[in-house]
């Protein structure tokens, strides 16, 4: 573990808090690398550090940049927001080099008994709560769902993970908006979330184009099929920026009249995962899109996961520098709360926005 | 009246001087030879007057227009056609799309007017009876139809002047006999043609003035009527050639290469057989077979029929089996067939005995050069290193460096096609003073060429070939220019059969 | 008299086979389509057709492949029409949220379009850098000035908070643009066609008749297939090898109208990634090969439609898991080149095979130049 | 003779600069590079260069430029190492896991390197699929066999239950393969070589050798420049085109070894991607022309230290945000491809009009024989 204990770091003055992590890539990270460069502006502006924000692409470009980091020698800390498990010899170097560090989002076993922090938003959670919210809203075994993935990446499959578990009871989903913790009202097996999960399914690159792609070919017969299934359509949305590719198609005038009459006559409840304020506004009743989002879906729902614990990262690693009010010890978690955000408690929340 | 007036005409490449003053008119209303050895500026000069390329002194004056910077477009425009010496086709497009290309006829939209075009080539073709769906794709065509089409596409320009740069190397008796017919119709017409040809009787037969150059310079010009086949070869390969005589008669060693009766779409029935110290020269025209017989006995195209013993054994299939076999092949066309452009003239040299001995794969750079140096002073090759790029050497040195490529294999068996392509008369007699070393050290050489001192000067036997077929097997003794020149011209049969 | 008849009979069918493969190609992926519809229990409906007729990877990547097959067949490569895609929607999106003007969306569309298009053509075709070099990194530029953009851009003008370019709504261009034109149908006899797929078609159609029957048409084809005959000809080679920049350029831009009124928006991080893989796949199952010169245009059509079709095959598998899709798009790909590649080379074999049998009829027929 | 002399001299610099540019461009670039080190206030170390000597883009993309560098002399390209890498550290990590075998892990590596490179070099070189096409096609198809693998397979073999290959860690092997290997360095008068960079140092010695000292590096410049004269040379072609993805898939396998042993794990769905696009501008940037035929494997030493060092330029300049990052790299690689392209074209124009009306007067003088 590390040396370096908080407050011992006067030294840290004057010296360069780096921040890892991605280049504009889709959605959610990029909206966090944006966070990241706001908040580095935020700490030059402010004089008693420095800052700096190193972008890559992947883990492994990473494991370059702390090489570089650690020649610079110029270190107080650095908010490591690895974008792969591959990063983590890059992590082994600054344990190395005595650099502390905090494990943003992904935190990669081994290293992680040494990051001053880990502190990460839960993707099995939200997975678990969107399977807590859509059961709760009707979904049995049989029903018809659409899963719209991100990409073939972990952040994906463990979304997807904690849906199935909660399904089948193997997980919990603890809300920390109202601190209460819900188990699955009724134990799905294997075979039946598997029957739910495997028939309309599709990669959408995070994007929305994708998601509406897929929709508005396949639609017709998901329809089809839900209505012979109970008349509910469920949707396993993974980001916001696929829910909006729903809207986008529903928008239009793609579907006939008669299949949009059908479907506003059905049951629909969508998912999101993010908190972009575009689909807050959705929700508020303020954006031009609302009026669709009420036409056709019975529920709509976000889980907050937002790219501003990135800001609330870098806090940390200032903190832990500053060493005022430093409770935690290497090796401990700190988890972002994670919650749902629907059209009843949206007043509540502030979105992120590009800028 | 003159239609073209060249005057005191001169390029150069590279310091090269090509054409030196050159002199050239043409009249209203004739059919013009333009005549010389291969190399002798022909195609320089009628590429300076369609404004292919720029000339470095003279003047053109064409229909009484005075041309300083003639460019391919203005030239078009002022009257002339061109039948490049090689085929210019675009393959990917259709026969009357070709013979339209950059000309289309189009409607105010600029639309093309397919069907019309289509029909005029139909008409076009009916009226010089062509047989050619004008629908086709030029890629399925034969090369002869090909040619056909190229000099289509010149008759269809309704030029005043048609260039025709050797137009019938790939055609039939027939077709040139309707050619031929067809331009004198259209020179009723008024008119004019410039031709080239190495083909003495259609000379005879088509031409009715002609100027001959040598070297660049103007020899001699005047009316057909008035010359002899006799007297214009004489005038195109000057005296220079039969004076020094470097052949001596030598004594033969045993079979080592034999020939039954190969047959491939360029020749048939070719049976010979060649004896160790050997030197046999292939002649004929572009298009007789010649190259290709080379070529078919190297490996390099297929053979339909036949079969090649080399030291007894079956040789044929590959050019890996015929270089085994002991075969090497100097093939013509040196800058598409054997210039490596982006290597050094060592790796130039070494890369066919690379391939022979890739075994051992290491290559010991000092025992090359060693090697380099032996070669480059038995050739002297005249070259700033070993290192240099091969395109910086003069283009007979170059050639001397591919003839060291085969001699560097060990080969015993040297297929030397056209091997004085490029080579300067002073380096010529190098070679093939080479040559007989060769032959007398037990090489068997067989060179494929159309200069006839060449063959006069190293061979033993002259296979002289004609369409496909061997029409006359020389002894050295027998082999002078105006027999091998009427053989290969078809003109010793022609004249027999008159 | 007979065997010539066979002849004819022969090569009229292998000529339709090599020349228009790509029909065969499309029916045969219809086909399979179809089945695995029917085997998952539903049926095939015109409605699947007009599906993949109104895809994404037909109307947007369809569009810009016509550009590529014109730069393929000069002998040169477009990389960036992906990145130009985002660029070229985003001035698109943010004129008309400036603006609310179609004539000027329209004009900034194919204005910008062509500005990034000529850009690749003057490097390639005049500063001579390999086409592959030049058009990777306007890749990479054009698609960092879009996310550059979305975010220094203010929201009224971006039309979105949320990095990405979007049509304000409300307006009466607007509905225009969104609900009539870009996700509306027309309906001929209970097939719905959308309009944006109509305008492809046109663009489709336009090409053919570009390629197939003007002077440019046959100076493009000239130019891939032998540079130096068409220069003897007259032909100015570096103008044209520009000028399918340009052309694409121009495309992208009609994209990126189709873009904004059918989507409405469109996110410079994520959008149109690898759409110049998928347009090349287009144009190659298009039948028109990748060494120039040759094919026909009216193959964009027809690979666009094979590329969207066989990305629905794979997703309508349900055994097939997400992960292994790409393997079946990558065999399907090599597979479907390999048929047409391989057609020509058994011909080959075959035809000298049947020459070879007939030796002196050919040695008769004379002689190469 | 005075004008001769001066000839000389210029005509020894143009050549150094035309044959040894990217030696000058990395020299260049590593200025700019301390230059913007020492303006954000920090000192320029021996450290900074051994950080670029030792990053992914130098030692595994580096090695995989060697093999794509001998594919495009030939005259081809090679989209699928990225995909290849993945598929074949999947490979490597799996066996380690398995076996805890050094051999046994090597060989595998180098064996399923080699195996996937001979399936691009087989369809490209003997089924005539063009490489662009064959290698976009298993660029999909390696890359999503990874990824299917990776979740088929039980976690104690992969090595990790979360959609990546990791090597177990434990037993002696493994601490010899990572942590002495592949994290280690050679320590000589204080500067410090990273193991890895020593392997890769070795490979593009041991090419620079192959490809100038043996007759098969003497074979593969030669295809790329004229295969037709090699062909009539004796070279076997074919056999050569597909070499060269064969070497390929080997250097693939040996930066698979450095993967697992530098990093300890591969994640298919997001490592090695766009590593070909490096590749080839680590080769062109080492002054391999993207014609074939030319260069010199030194080059993508120099290319890939150039690219690496233009990367770590880019993070270091705080005032370029994310988003336009890849617009300098864009125009930084067309910049330097341009001064490359640029001598020759400039020396060119200024040698008057007549060279420039050879290439058609040669081909109007050539022959038919
Ligand atoms: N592009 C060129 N570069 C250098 N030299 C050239 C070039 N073209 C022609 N030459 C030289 O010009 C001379 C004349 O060539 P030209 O092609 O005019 O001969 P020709 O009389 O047409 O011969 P042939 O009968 O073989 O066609 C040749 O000796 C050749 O060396
Ligand atoms: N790049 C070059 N440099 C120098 N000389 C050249 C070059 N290219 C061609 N030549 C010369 O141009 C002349 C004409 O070329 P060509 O290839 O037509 O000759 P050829 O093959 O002997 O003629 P033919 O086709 O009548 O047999 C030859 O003397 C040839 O050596
Ligand atoms: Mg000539
Ligand atoms: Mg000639």
């Amino acid at each position: 573990s590390t040396s370096t204990t908080p407050g011992e770091t006067s030294a840290a003055a004057g010296k360069t808090i780096y921040v890892l992590g991605p280049t504009p890539d889709h959605g959610w990270t990029a909206q966090a690398g944006s966070y990241a460069e706001k908040k580095v502006a935020e700490i030059n502006a402010a004089g008693k550090y420095k800052a700096e924000y190193q972008a890559s692409s992947d883990g492994e470009a990473q494991n370059d940049l702390v090489q570089n980091i650690i020649a610079n020698g110029d270190a107080a800390g650095v908010v490591f927001f690895a974008l792969d498990d591959s990063a983590k010899s890059g992590q082994e170097a600054l344990i190395g080099a005595n650099i502390p560090f905090i494990s943003f989002d992904r935190i990669i076993e081994g290293p992680d008994k040494s990051a001053i922090l880990n502190f990460s938003g839960d993707n099995w959670a939200v997975g678990a709560g969107i399977g807590y919210w859509l059961q709760k809203n009707g979904m049995k075994p049989g029903d018809t769902l659409v899963t719209l993935i991100g990409d073939n990446g972990t952040v994906s499959s463990r979304r997807q993970e904690g849906f199935e578990q909660f399904l089948k009871g193997e997980k919990d989903y603890s809300d920390k908006e109202t601190g209460q913790t819900y188990k699955t009202s009724q134990a799905w097996t294997a075979d039946e979330v598997s029957a739910l999960t495997s028939k309309y399914k599709v990669v959408c690159d995070w994007s929305a184009d994708a998601a509406y792609q897929y929709l508005e070919q396949t639609l017709p017969d998901i329809m089809k099929d839900a209505k012979s299934s109970g008349g509910s359509l469920y949707v396993f949305s993974m980001d916001d920026e696929m829910t909006f590719g729903f809207m986008n198609l529903l928008e239009g005038n793609t579907l006939d009249d008669a299949a949009k009459k059908d479907l506003a006559d059905m049951k629909v409840y969508i998912s999101a995962i993010g908190g972009m304020q575009e689909l807050y506004d959705v929700m508020a009743g303020t954006a031009p899109q609302s009026k669709i989002a009420d036409q056709y879906f019975d529920g709509l729902m976000s889980m907050y996961f937002s790219p501003k614990m990135m800001t609330t990262a870098i806090d940390y690693m200032t903190q832990y520098l500053d060493g005022t009010d430093w409770k935690y010890k290497a090796g401990d978690g700190e988890y972002e709360p994670t919650f749902i955000v629907d059209k009843n408690n949206v007043s509540k929340f502030q979105g992120f926005t590009g800028h | 009246m003159s239609i073209l007036e060249m005057t005191g005409v001169s390029k150069s490449f590279d310091g090269n001087r090509v054409l030196k003053g050159v002199d050239f008119s043409v009249e209203q209303g004739e059919i013009h030879a333009l005549l010389g050895e291969n190399g002798a500026g022909k195609s320089t000069l009628l590429n300076i007057l369609a404004g292919v390329i720029p000339r470095d002194g003279g003047d053109v004056h064409f229909d009484g227009t005075h041309y300083p910077h003639a460019t391919i477009a203005q030239m078009e425009k002022a009257g002339v056609a061109f039948v490049h010496q090689e085929l210019n086709v675009v393959n990917d497009l259709t026969v009357s799309e070709n013979i339209f290309f950059n000309h289309e006829l189009t409607y105010p939209l600029g639309l093309l007017r397919r069907t019309e075009m289509v029909a005029e080539t139909r008409k076009l073709f009916e009226r010089l009876g062509v047989d050619m769906d004008p629908t086709r794709k030029v890629g399925e065509l034969k090369t002869s139809q090909k040619q056909l089409l190229e000099i289509c596409r010149a008759l269809h320009a309704e030029a005043k002047l048609m260039i025709l740069d050797e137009p019938t190397t790939a055609l039939g008796n027939d077709e040139i006999e309707h050619l031929f017919s067809i331009l004198r119709q259209l020179k009723s017409e008024g008119r004019s043609f410039i031709f080239v040809s190495h083909k003495m009787p259609e000379v005879f037969q088509i031409a009715d003035t002609y100027t001959v150059l040598r070297n660049g310079e103007l020899i001699s010009s005047g009316a057909v009527a008035d010359a002899t086949p006799f007297s214009i070869t004489c005038d195109m390969v000057g005296e220079q050639y039969a004076d020094e005589d470097v052949y001596r008669a030598r004594e033969l060693g045993p079979v080592v290469l034999e020939l039954d009766r190969l047959t491939s779409e360029s020749f048939r029935d070719v049976s010979l057989t060649l004896r160790r110290g050997e030197v046999v020269a292939l002649t004929g025209l572009a298009g007789s077979g010649a190259s290709e017989l080379m070529q078919a006995l190297f490996g390099a195209i297929p053979l339909l029929d036949g079969e090649i013993r080399a030291h007894g054994k079956p040789a044929s299939g590959s050019i890996r089996a015929a270089m085994r076999g002991g075969i090497g092949m100097l093939p013509t066309n040196r800058k598409e067939n054997s210039v490596i452009p982006d290597v050094s003239v060592l790796e130039n040299l070494y890369l066919a005995e690379h391939s022979l001995s890739a075994r051992r794969q290491w290559i010991h750079n000092a025992r090359e050069i060693a090697q380099y140096e032996n070669l480059r002073d038995a050739l002297n090759i005249r070259t700033q290193g070993p290192g240099v790029a091969i395109n910086s050497l003069s283009g007979g040195n170059q050639q001397k460096v591919f003839l060291a490529r085969w001699l560097n294999t060990d080969a015993d068996i040297l297929l030397l096609d056209n091997p004085t392509q490029g080579v300067d008369v002073g380096a010529k007699e190098e070679i093939y003073g080479l040559i007989l070393e060769l032959a007398t050290a037990g090489k068997t050489v067989v060179i494929n060429t159309l200069e006839i001192p060449e063959i006069q000067k190293v061979s033993d036997r002259c296979v002289v070939l004609y369409a496909g077929d061997v029409v006359a097997v020389l002894d050295h003794d027998q082999i002078n220019e105006r027999d091998v020149m009427l053989y290969s011209t078809n003109a010793m049969n022609a004249a027999k059969g008159d | 008299m007979e065997a010539k008849t066979g002849n004819k009979v022969w090569r009229a069918v292998s000529s339709l086979w090599r020349e228009h493969s790509y029909i065969f190609v499309f029916i045969v992926i219809l086909i399979v389509y179809a089945v695995t519809i029917q085997l998952n229990g539903k049926s095939f409906t015109s409605g699947h057709i007009s599906s993949i007729l109104s895809s994404q990877n037909t109307v947007i990547v369809g569009t810009m492949a016509i550009g590529m097959a014109l730069v393929i067949i000069t002998g040169q490569i477009d990389l960036s029409i992906g990145s130009a895609l985002v660029l070229c929607s985003g001035v698109t999106i943010v004129v008309f949220n400036m603006t609310d003007n179609i004539l000027l969306t329209v004009l900034a569309a194919l204005g910008s379009g062509l500005l990034l298009g000529a850009v690749n053509g003057v490097l390639a075709a005049y500063a001579k850098i390999p086409p592959f070099i030049v058009t990777l990194g306007t890749m990479l530029i054009y698609r960092s000035l879009a996310l550059w953009a979305v975010r220094e851009i203010p929201a009224e003008i971006s039309g979105s908070s949320s990095s990405q370019f979007a049509m304000k709504s409300g307006s009466a261009s607007y509905e225009f643009l969104r609900m009539a034109f870009g996700t509306g149908s027309l309906r001929i006899a209970g097939f719905s066609i959308p309009y944006v797929s109509i305008l492809f078609l046109l663009c489709v159609a336009l090409f053919v008749v570009i390629a197939g029957n003007t002077k440019y048409g046959k100076a493009v084809y000239a130019v891939g297939s032998n540079d130096r005959a068409a220069r003897l000809a007259g032909v100015n080679v570096d103008r044209i090898k520009a000028s399918v920049f340009m052309v694409t350029g121009l495309l992208v831009g009609v994209a990126s109208i189709i873009q904004a009124c059918k989507v409405g928006n469109i996110t410079p991080a994520s959008s149109g990634r690898s759409y110049e893989m998928y347009a090349i796949a287009a144009v190659v199952l298009g039948g028109i090969a990748m060494a120039g010169g040759r094919g026909n245009m009216a193959g964009v059509l027809f690979g666009a439609l094979s590329y969207s079709a066989i990305d629905f095959i794979i997703v309508s598998i349900p055994a097939l898991s997400a992960d292994i899709q790409d393997t079946f798009q990558g065999l399907v790909l090599i597979l479907v080149i390999l048929v047409q590649t391989a057609g020509p080379v058994v011909k080959e074999r075959f035809t000298s095979r049947r020459r070879r049998s007939r030796p002196a009829a050919a040695a008769a027929a004379g002689t190469t130049g």
